[in-house]
C-alpha cells in the first residue's frame, strides 16, 4: 500500500523541478515547459488528497480537470506570445525583452 | 505488485521532469517533458482516477505538446545550441527551489496523514465525476469551455502575421 | 495763558508739512513760513513766560499708552527750566533762520531745509515742554533724526552722507540707553513723570543703574567724551545747521535732560559722579584738541564739547544754578560764533584758519561781533561767559574736589587759548587770501549783532548789580547767592593768561616747550576715531558677511541637502527595477521562502 | 449681517468665479473687477471693524454650524480683537497688491483668479475657530502662493516656488499631527479652539510641551524663526512685487497669529515654560536678521532678513507672556504688515524702472526721485523704530512687557535693536544720498503709485501718533488671554 506522503513527495519534487526551471531559463520555451511540470505536480497533489480523502465526491479531480483545461489555455498564449516576439526580436531569450527598466 | 509499478513511474517521473529541465537542446527537453506527462497519466491511473489519465494523455500530451514542438520548430535557429541556456542566476534559482523543496519536505514529514494508506474501496468512478461535474461544477465548466473558445480566438489574432 | 504752551511745538510741525507737501511750489515763501512760524513759537515763549510769572502750572493733554497697567499720559510741563529754556530755543531759532535765509539763498533744495528746520524747531520745543520721560524720549530721537537729515542735507558729498549716519548711529546708542533706563523705570512701577521722578520707587542697584542709563542718553546727545565722535564730523551740514543744532539747542538737550531729572540724579550720587567725571574727562580731552585743530569749525565743535562737559562737570557736583546759567548764556554766543564762522565761510570760502588773516579791516561787523563772541567764551569780565563760568567755579570750589577744580582751571585756560589764537590767526595779521573779502549782506550780520547783543548783556542777569535775577528765576535750592570776588579774579586771571599765551605763540611765535608726545595725540584726537573704527564699526562688519555666508552655506545647503538626499534615495531604489523578469520571480520565490519559513516557524511552531 | 464673516472669507472665491468667466483677453475688464472684489472685501471688513464692540474682549459675530458631523469637526467663525487688527490688514494688502498688480503682464486672468483663492485662504485663516478648518485654510494659502511665485516670479522661480511649498507643507503636517493629538487627548473630544482651551488647561505640562512643539515647529517655519528661515529671502527675491507685499505682509503674520491663538490658550503650561527659550529665539531673530540683511547687496532680500528681524520683536512680545508683551506683539505684527508692505512696494517702484534690486546700481535717488526719497526714507525710519510712527510704539511695548519677564532678553533686544538701525541708515545711504550714478534718470513716483502708498503712510503716522486707535480693539480680548495662563 503507498502511503499518501509518498504522492506528496512526488508532487512537491515536481513542483521545487518546474520551480528551478522557471528561475533558470533563458529561453521563453522552456520556461513555458517549466511551468507544465509545476501544474502537474500540483495535479498529482490534488488527485492523490481526493483519493485517499474524500473518495465519495470528485471535487480534486474535477480541479485537476479545471486545471489541466486552464493550462492549455495558458501555454497557447504563452507560446504564441513567444512567437509573436521572436518574429519582432528575432530571439527568444528572456533577457533581451528587458523594455520596461528604469 | 501496484506498488512496484507506482514507484517505477515515479521515479521515471523525477528522472524524466529533471532532464526536460536541464537538457541543453529545447527539443529534447520538450520530449522529456512529454515523457513525463505520461508517466503522470500513469501516476493518475494508480490513484483510480482513470478518466483524468485519459484526459491527462489527450490534451496534455496529444494537445499541448504539438503547440510546444511547433513553436520551438518556429523559433529555434540553428546554432541555438552554443548559446548558453540557463541564465547568470542558476545558483540562487536553485537555492530558492531547493529551499522551497525543504521546507515542503518539513510539512510532509511534520504531519500525521502522510503514512495513512489507501483506504478501501474504489475511488469515485467516472459516471460520479460526469455527475459532479454537471451538477455541483456546471458553471466553471461552462467557464472553462468559454475560456478556452476565448484562448484559441486570442492566440489566433496575435499569432496572425500582419501585412 | 499757559494752556496754549503745546501750541509752540505744533507751530513749527505745521510749518515742516506745509514745506514738505508744497516745497517746490513754495521756492522763497517757505523761508518766510518757516520763520514765521518760528516768531510766533517765540512770542508764544514769552507769553508763557509772563503766564508762568503769574502763577502758570503744568497741565494734561490726553492719555496715550498703557504699560504694565501703568496709563502713561501726554503732558505739557512749565517750570522755570522749560520756560528758560523755551526761550533761548525759540530766540536763537529764529535768529539762525533769518541768518540762513542768506547763507542758504543759492542752494536748490532751498525749502527742503527750511522744512528739516522746522520739523527740528518743533522736536527741540517738544522735547522741553514734555513732561514724562516717554514722550521725551519720542522728540529726542526726532531731534535726532533732524541732525541727521540736515548734516547730510548735502548729500551728493559722500562723508557729509556717511557724517550723518554717524551722527544718528551714535546718538542712536546713547538713546538706547535711555530707552533702557526707561524700561527699567518702567518694569519697577513708575510713572515716567517728571513731577514724582524725585520719589522713584524700586531696588537702589537697579533704579542707580537705570540713572547712569539715562546720563548714557544724555551723553549721546551731548556729545560727551565716550560718544563725542560724531559732532566734529557733523561739521560737515550748513553752518547755520552747526549753529542751531550742534551749538545751541540740540547738544544742550542732554544738559537739559540732567537738569530735568535732577532730582532723581540726587538721589543717586554714584550717577552724579559719573555725570562729573564724563563732564571732566570730555571737558579736558576737547579743550586740548581744539587748542591744535586749524578748521575754523572743527575748533567751535570741540569748544563746544568742552563747554559741555563743564555744564555736566557743574551739575554733577551739585551746581545746579552754575550748569543751567552757563548753558543759557553758552546757546548765545556759541550761536553767534558759528554765524560768524559762517560768514566768514561764506567769504573766505576756506574753513582753515590758517590760510585766513587780516579780516578784521574787511569785515568789520563780522570781526567785531565774533570777537564779543570769543570773549564771552573765554570768560571775560563784563560779558556773560564771565558770570556763568564763575557760578561754576563757585559750585565746582564748594562742592566738587581738587581734581575737579584743576581740571576747570586747566580748561578754562585751553577755552581762552585757542578762542584767543582763533582771533589772532583769522582776524588780525597779514591776509593770507587769494581773493579780495566783502561783508556778508545784512541778513546775515543783523543776527550777528543781536546775538552780540545777548551774548554782552545776558551775563548781567545772574551778577549782583541784578541782585541774582536768574538764581531767584530758576529757584535754585542751595547756591550762596553774591559775587565771591577772589574767585571771579581767580578765573579773570586764568582766562587773561590764556590770551598772553596765545598772543605769545602766534604774533610772536615763541616756541613753548610742550610735551611733543601730547601735541601728537591732541592732533590726532587721541586716535578715538581709529578706536571705534577697530572695536565696533569692522568686527561688525566682518560679523555680518561671516553669518550672511554661514546663513547662505549651513543653513540654506542644509534644507537642499535635505532635499538631495531624498532624492538621492529614489535613485539607489530605482537600481531594483531591472527589467529582467527571471530576476522578478527570483525575488518572489525567495519572498515566499521566507514567508513560508517565518509563518512555519513563528505560527506553526514546526522548527 | 449675520454671516458676515462667511461673506468675508468667500467674497473673494466668488471673484474667482467671476474672473473665471470674463474672457482671458479683456485684461482690463479682469483687472477692475479684481480690484472691485478687493474692495468690495476692504468695504466688508470696514464695516466690521466698526461694528465691532471693543469692550467685549470675547468672540463677536461668531458662526457656528456642524460639518463633518461624525467626527465633531464644525464650521465655526469667529473674530475677537486678536484677529480684528490682522483681518484689517489682510484686506487692506490684498487691495493695494491688487491694485499693484499692474505690472503683472502675462497670463493676468490665471494671476487674479490665483490671488482671489489666497485672499479667501488667507481671511480664513484668521477666523476659522476650529482647528481642521483653520488647518484648511492654512493650506489654501500654499497652493495659490506657490503658483504665484512659481510662474509669475522671477529668475530662480521654480526653486524658490518648490522650497517654500514643502518647507512650510513640512511643517504644517506635524501641525495636522498634533491637532489630532490634541483632539484624542483632550477630554470631551472636540476641534473647537474655545472649548479646548478650558479642557487642555488640565494636561500635563509634559504633553502640554510636545503638543506645543508640535505647532510650535510649523508656526516656527511660518514666522519664520531663526533656522527655518531660509525659505523667506528666497521666496521674496524671486516673487513679483504684488505678491512679495501679501508675503511679507500677511503670510509671516499667520504664524505668530497661530502662536496667539492656539498655542497660549491652549498649552499656558508649556508657553509659561518655554517662554525663555522663546524669548531667546526672538532675541537671535532680531540680532541675526539684522546682521545678514546688513551684508545683503539685494535690496529685496535686505528687506526680507530685515522682517526675519522685525518677527524677533514679536516674538519677544510672546515671550513676556503678559498683557504688555501681547499687545506689543500684536500690534507689532500689524504694524509690520503696514510697513514692510510698503517697504516693498517701493522696492517693486524702482524694480519696474531699473530691473535690477542690486543696492550698488541705485545711488543718489533723491536727487533723481525726490517723492520716492521722501516715501523710502519715512518707511525706513519707520521700520528702524523711530518714535513718533508706528514701529517704535510695537517694539516699546514689546520690549517693556519682555523687561518685567526676562530682563536680560529684553537689553538684548534693545542692543540689537541699533543694529537694525544701522542696517535701515546704511540702505538710505547707499540708495538716496551720494551722486546720482550715470543712467540714473527715471521719472519719479506716479499718480497711481503714490495713491497706493499713501494709506499706508497715513496708517503708520496715525498708530505712531495716536496707538490706542488700534490698542483698544485688542487690550480687553488680551486680558482675557493673559487670565487664562
Amino acid at each position: 500500500m503507498i502511503p499518501l506522503g509518498h504522492y506528496v513527495l512526488l508532487s512537491a519534487f515536481l513542483f521545487c523541478v518546474g520551480l528551478f526551471g522557471v528561475l533558470t531559463q533563458r529561453n521563453a520555451i522552456r520556461f513555458l515547459i517549466s511551468i507544465e511540470i509545476m501544474l502537474n505536480g500540483a495535479n498529482i497533489n490534488l488527485v492523490a488528497f481526493n483519493r485517499y480523502f474524500g473518495a465519495s465526491d470528485a471535487t480534486g479531480q474535477v480541479f485537476a480537470l479545471f486545471v489541466i483545461g486552464v493550462a492549455a489555455a495558458a501555454s497557447v498564449v504563452g507560446l504564441v506570445l513567444v512567437i509573436a516576439v521572436y518574429r519582432l526580436r528575432k530571439s527568444v531569450f528572456i533577457d533581451d525583452f528587458n523594455l520596461l527598466k528604469w | 505488485m501496484t506498488e512496484t509499478v507506482f514507484y517505477i513511474i515515479a521515479v521515471s517521473l523525477c528522472v524524466f521532469a529533471v532532464l526536460s529541465v536541464t537538457v541543453k537542446d529545447v527539443f529534447h527537453s520538450a520530449v522529456w517533458l512529454a515523457l513525463a506527462l505520461l508517466s503522470v497519466a500513469g501516476i493518475f491511473l494508480s490513484l483510480d482516477a482513470a478518466f483524468l489519465g485519459v484526459i491527462q494523455v489527450l490534451v496534455y500530451v496529444g494537445g499541448i505538446m504539438t503547440l510546444f514542438i511547433f513553436a520551438i520548430k518556429l523559433t529555434a535557429r540553428i546554432g541555438d545550441r552554443s548559446i548558453r541556456q540557463v541564465s547568470q542566476q542558476s545558483v540562487c534559482g536553485g537555492i530558492v527551489s531547493a529551499g522551497i523543496f525543504g521546507v515542503f519536505l518539513i510539512i510532509i514529514y511534520a504531519n500525521q496523514w502522510n503514512d495513512m494508506m489507501l483506504p478501501p474501496g474504489q475511488g469515485i468512478g467516472l459516471n460520479g465525476l460526469g455527475k459532479a461535474l454537471l451538477t455541483t461544477y456546471a458553471l466553471p465548466f461552462e467557464f472553462i469551455s468559454v475560456l478556452l473558445l476565448a484562448a484559441l480566438v486570442g492566440a489566433i489574432v496575435i499569432g496572425k502575421v500582419k501585412q | 495763558m499757559v494752556k496754549l504752551a503745546h501750541w509752540i511745538s505744533v507751530l513749527p510741525f505745521m510749518a515742516f508739512w506745509l514745506n514738505i507737501m508744497f516745497g517746490r511750489k513754495l521756492g522763497k515763501l517757505s523761508a518766510f513760513i518757516s520763520v514765521g512760524t518760528s516768531v510766533m513759537a517765540a512770542l508764544l515763549a514769552v507769553l508763557v513766560c509772563m503766564g508762568f510769572m503769574a502763577g502758570g502750572s503744568s497741565y494734561a493733554l490726553t492719555g496715550w499708552l498703557t504699560v504694565n497697567g501703568q496709563p502713561i499720559t501726554l503732558g505739557i510741563i512749565i517750570d522755570s527750566l522749560t520756560v528758560m529754556m523755551l526761550l533761548v530755543v525759540t530766540i536763537v531759532g529764529t535768529l539762525i533762520q533769518i541768518y540762513s535765509i542768506g547763507y542758504m539763498s543759492g542752494d536748490p533744495r532751498y525749502s527742503r531745509f527750511f522744512a528739516y528746520i522746522s520739523l527740528f524747531m518743533a522736536s527741540m520745543l517738544g522735547l522741553l515742554l514734555a513732561d514724562n520721560l516717554l514722550l521725551l524720549y519720542i522728540f529726542w530721537e526726532g531731534v535726532g533724526l533732524c541732525s541727521c537729515l540736515l548734516v547730510a542735507f548735502w548729500y551728493e558729498k559722500p562723508a557729509a552722507a556717511a557724517a550723518g549716519v554717524k551722527a544718528f548711529v551714535t546718538t542712536r546708542v546713547g538713546d538706547t540707553g535711555l530707552l533702557l533706563g526707561i524700561l527699567i523705570l518702567l518694569s519697577l512701577g513708575n510713572t515716567l513723570h517728571f513731577a514724582d521722578m524725585a520719589s522713584v520707587k524700586g531696588p537702589e542697584s537697579l533704579v542707580a543703574l537705570a540713572a547712569v542709563l539715562i546720563f548714557l542718553g544724555a551723553m549721546g546727545k551731548s556729545a560727551q567724551f565716550p560718544l563725542h565722535t560724531w559732532l566734529p564730523d557733523a561739521m560737515e551740514g550748513p553752518t547755520a545747521v552747526s549753529a542751531l543744532i550742534h551749538a545751541a539747542t540740540m547738544v544742550a538737550a542732554g544738559v537739559y535732560l540732567v537738569a530735568r531729572l535732577y532730582g532723581f540724579f540726587l538721589a543717586h550720587p554714584l550717577a552724579l559722579q559719573m555725570v562729573a567725571c564724563v563732564g571732566m574727562i570730555s571737558a579736558l580731552m576737547a579743550a586740548s584738541i581744539a587748542c591744535v585743530t586749524n578748521d575754523i569749525k572743527r575748533i567751535l565743535a570741540y569748544s563746544t564739547i568742552s563747554q559741555l562737559g563743564l555744564m555736566m562737570l557743574a551739575l554733577g557736583t551739585g551746581g545746579y544754578t552754575g550748569g543751567t546759567f552757563h548753558l543759557m548764556t553758552h546757546a548765545f554766543f556759541k550761536a553767534l560764533l558759528f554765524l560768524g564762522a559762517g560768514s566768514v565761510i561764506h567769504a573766505a570760502h576756506t574753513q582753515d584758519i590758517r590760510a585766513m588773516g587780516g579780516l578784521f579791516t574787511k569785515m568789520k561787523m563780522t570781526s567785531v561781533t565774533f570777537i564779543i563772541g570769543a570773549l564771552a567764551l573765554a570768560g571775560i569780565m563784563p560779558f556773560s561767559g564771565f558770570w556763568s563760568k564763575d557760578e561754576i567755579f563757585c559750585a565746582v570750589w564748594h562742592h566738587g574736589n581738587m581734581w575737579f577744580f584743576a581740571a576747570l582751571i586747566a580748561t578754562s585756560f585751553m577755552t581762552a587759548f585757542y578762542m584767543a589764537r582763533l582771533v589772532l590767526l583769522a582776524f588780525f595779521g597779514a591776509s593770507r587770501l587769494e581773493k579780495d573779502v566783502h561783508e556778508s549782506p545784512l541778513v546775515m550780520t543783523g543776527p550777528l549783532v543781536v546775538l552780540a547783543a545777548f551774548s554782552a548783556g545776558l551775563g548781567l542777569l545772574g551778577s549782583p548789580w541784578c541782585h541774582g535775577a536768574f538764581q531767584h528765576f530758576i529757584q535754585a535750592k542751595d547756591e550762596a547767592i553774591g559775587l565771591n570776588v577772589p574767585m571771579a579774579i581767580c578765573s579773570t586771571m586764568v582766562s587773561l593768561s590764556g590770551i598772553m599765551g596765545a598772543y605769545m605763540i602766534v604774533v610772536r611765535n615763541v616756541k613753548f616747550p610742550t610735551w611733543t608726545w601730547l601735541k601728537k595725540m591732541a592732533v590726532n584726537k587721541y586716535y578715538v576715531d581709529e578706536l571705534y573704527e577697530v572695536v565696533f564699526v569692522r568686527p561688525f562688519q566682518r560679523i555680518c558677511v561671516v553669518s550672511a555666508v554661514f546663513d547662505g552655506a549651513c543653513i540654506d545647503r542644509a534644507v537642499n541637502d535635505v532635499g538631495r538626499v531624498v532624492g538621492a534615495c529614489g535613485q539607489a531604489v530605482r537600481r531594483i527595477q531591472t527589467g529582467m523578469i527571471d530576476r522578478y520571480l527570483l525575488v518572489q520565490a525567495g519572498g515566499v521562502l521566507m514567508l513560508l519559513v517565518f509563518i512555519l516557524g513563528k505560527v506553526c511552531r514546526i522548527f | 449681517m449675520p454671516h458676515i464673516l462667511s461673506t468675508i472669507i468667500f467674497l473673494p472665491l466668488l471673484g474667482a468665479l467671476v474672473l473665471a468667466v470674463i474672457p482671458a483677453r479683456r485684461e482690463a475688464l479682469i483687472r477692475f473687477t479684481a480690484a472691485a472684489f478687493n474692495a468690495a472685501v476692504l468695504g466688508c471688513v470696514g464695516a466690521l471693524c466698526v461694528l465691532f464692540n471693543h469692550q467685549n474682549g470675547g468672540m463677536q459675530f461668531a458662526e457656528d454650524h456642524s460639518w463633518i458631523g461624525q467626527v465633531g469637526i464644525r464650521y465655526s467663525l469667529g473674530v475677537d480683537g486678536v484677529s480684528l487688527a490682522l483681518v484689517f490688514l489682510t484686506a487692506l494688502l490684498g487691495f493695494l497688491a491688487c491694485l499693484a498688480s499692474d505690472r503683472i503682464r502675462t497670463k493676468v486672468k490665471g494671476y487674479f483668479i490665483v490671488f482671489q483663492i489666497l485672499m479667501t485662504g488667507m481671511l480664513g485663516t484668521f477666523l476659522a475657530l476650529d482647528l481642521v478648518l483653520f488647518y484648511m485654510f492654512w493650506e489654501t494659502v500654499l497652493i495659490p502662493m506657490f503658483f504665484l511665485i512659481g510662474i509669475w516670479g522671477g529668475p530662480r522661480r521654480e526653486y524658490a516656488a518648490w522650497k517654500f511649498f514643502f518647507y512650510t507643507l513640512a511643517g504644517s503636517l506635524i501641525m495636522l499631527l498634533g491637532i489630532v493629538a490634541v483632539y484624542f487627548w483632550a477630554e470631551p473630544h472636540s476641534f473647537s479652539m474655545i472649548t479646548l482651551a478650558r479642557s487642555t488647561a488640565s494636561l500635563s505640562p509634559v504633553v502640554q510641551g510636545a503638543l506645543f512643539g508640535a505647532f510650535f515647529l510649523a508656526f516656527a517655519i511660518k514666522i519664520p524663526v531663526f533656522p527655518f528661515h531660509t525659505w523667506l529671502p528666497d521666496a521674496h527675491v524671486e516673487a513679483p512685487t504684488p505678491v512679495s507685499v501679501i508675503l511679507a505682509g500677511v503670510l509671516l503674520k499667520m504664524g505668530t497669529y497661530g502662536l496667539l491663538r492656539i498655542c497660549v490658550p491652549l498649552f499656558p503650561a508649556a508657553m509659561t515654560m518655554l517662554a525663555l527659550p522663546l524669548g531667546i529665539l526672538g532675541v537671535i531673530n532680531l540680532v541675526y536678521g539684522a546682521c545678514v540683511a546688513f551684508a545683503q547687496t539685494d535690496i529685496k532680500k535686505m528687506i526680507a532678513y530685515s522682517s526675519v528681524s522685525h518677527m524677533g520683536f514679536v516674538l519677544l512680545g510672546v515671550a513676556a507672556m503678559n498683557s504688555t508683551g501681547f499687545n506689543g506683539s500684536l500690534l507689532e505684527m500689524f504694524n509690520h504688515g503696514i510697513i514692510t508692505g510698503a517697504m516693498f512696494l517701493l522696492v517693486g517702484v524702482v524694480y519696474e524702472r531699473a530691473h535690477t534690486r542690486e543696492i550698488g546700481a541705485f545711488g543718489g535717488l533723491a536727487s533723481v526721485m525726490p517723492r520716492y526719497a521722501f516715501f523710502l526714507t519715512f518707511m525706513a525710519l519707520a521700520s528702524l523704530g523711530l518714535p513718533g510712527l508706528s514701529g517704535f510704539v510695537g517694539e516699546f511695548l514689546s520690549l517693556a512687557g519682555v523687561f518685567v519677564a526676562f530682563p536680560s532678553v529684553a537689553i538684548a533686544g534693545a542692543v540689537g535693536l541699533i543694529a537694525l538701525v544701522v542696517l535701515f541708515l546704511v540702505m538710505i545711504k547707499k540708495m538716496l544720498w551720494g551722486s546720482p550714478g550715470k543712467g540714473v534718470s527715471w521719472p519719479d513716483m506716479g499718480l497711481k503709485e503714490v495713491c497706493i502708498i499713501l494709506p499706508l503712510v497715513v496708517i503708520t503716522l496715525a498708530v505712531g501718533f495716536y496707538p490706542d486707535s488700534v490698542l483698544q480693539y485688542q487690550k480687553h480680548t488680551i486680558d482675557i488671554l493673559v487670565k487664562l495662563l
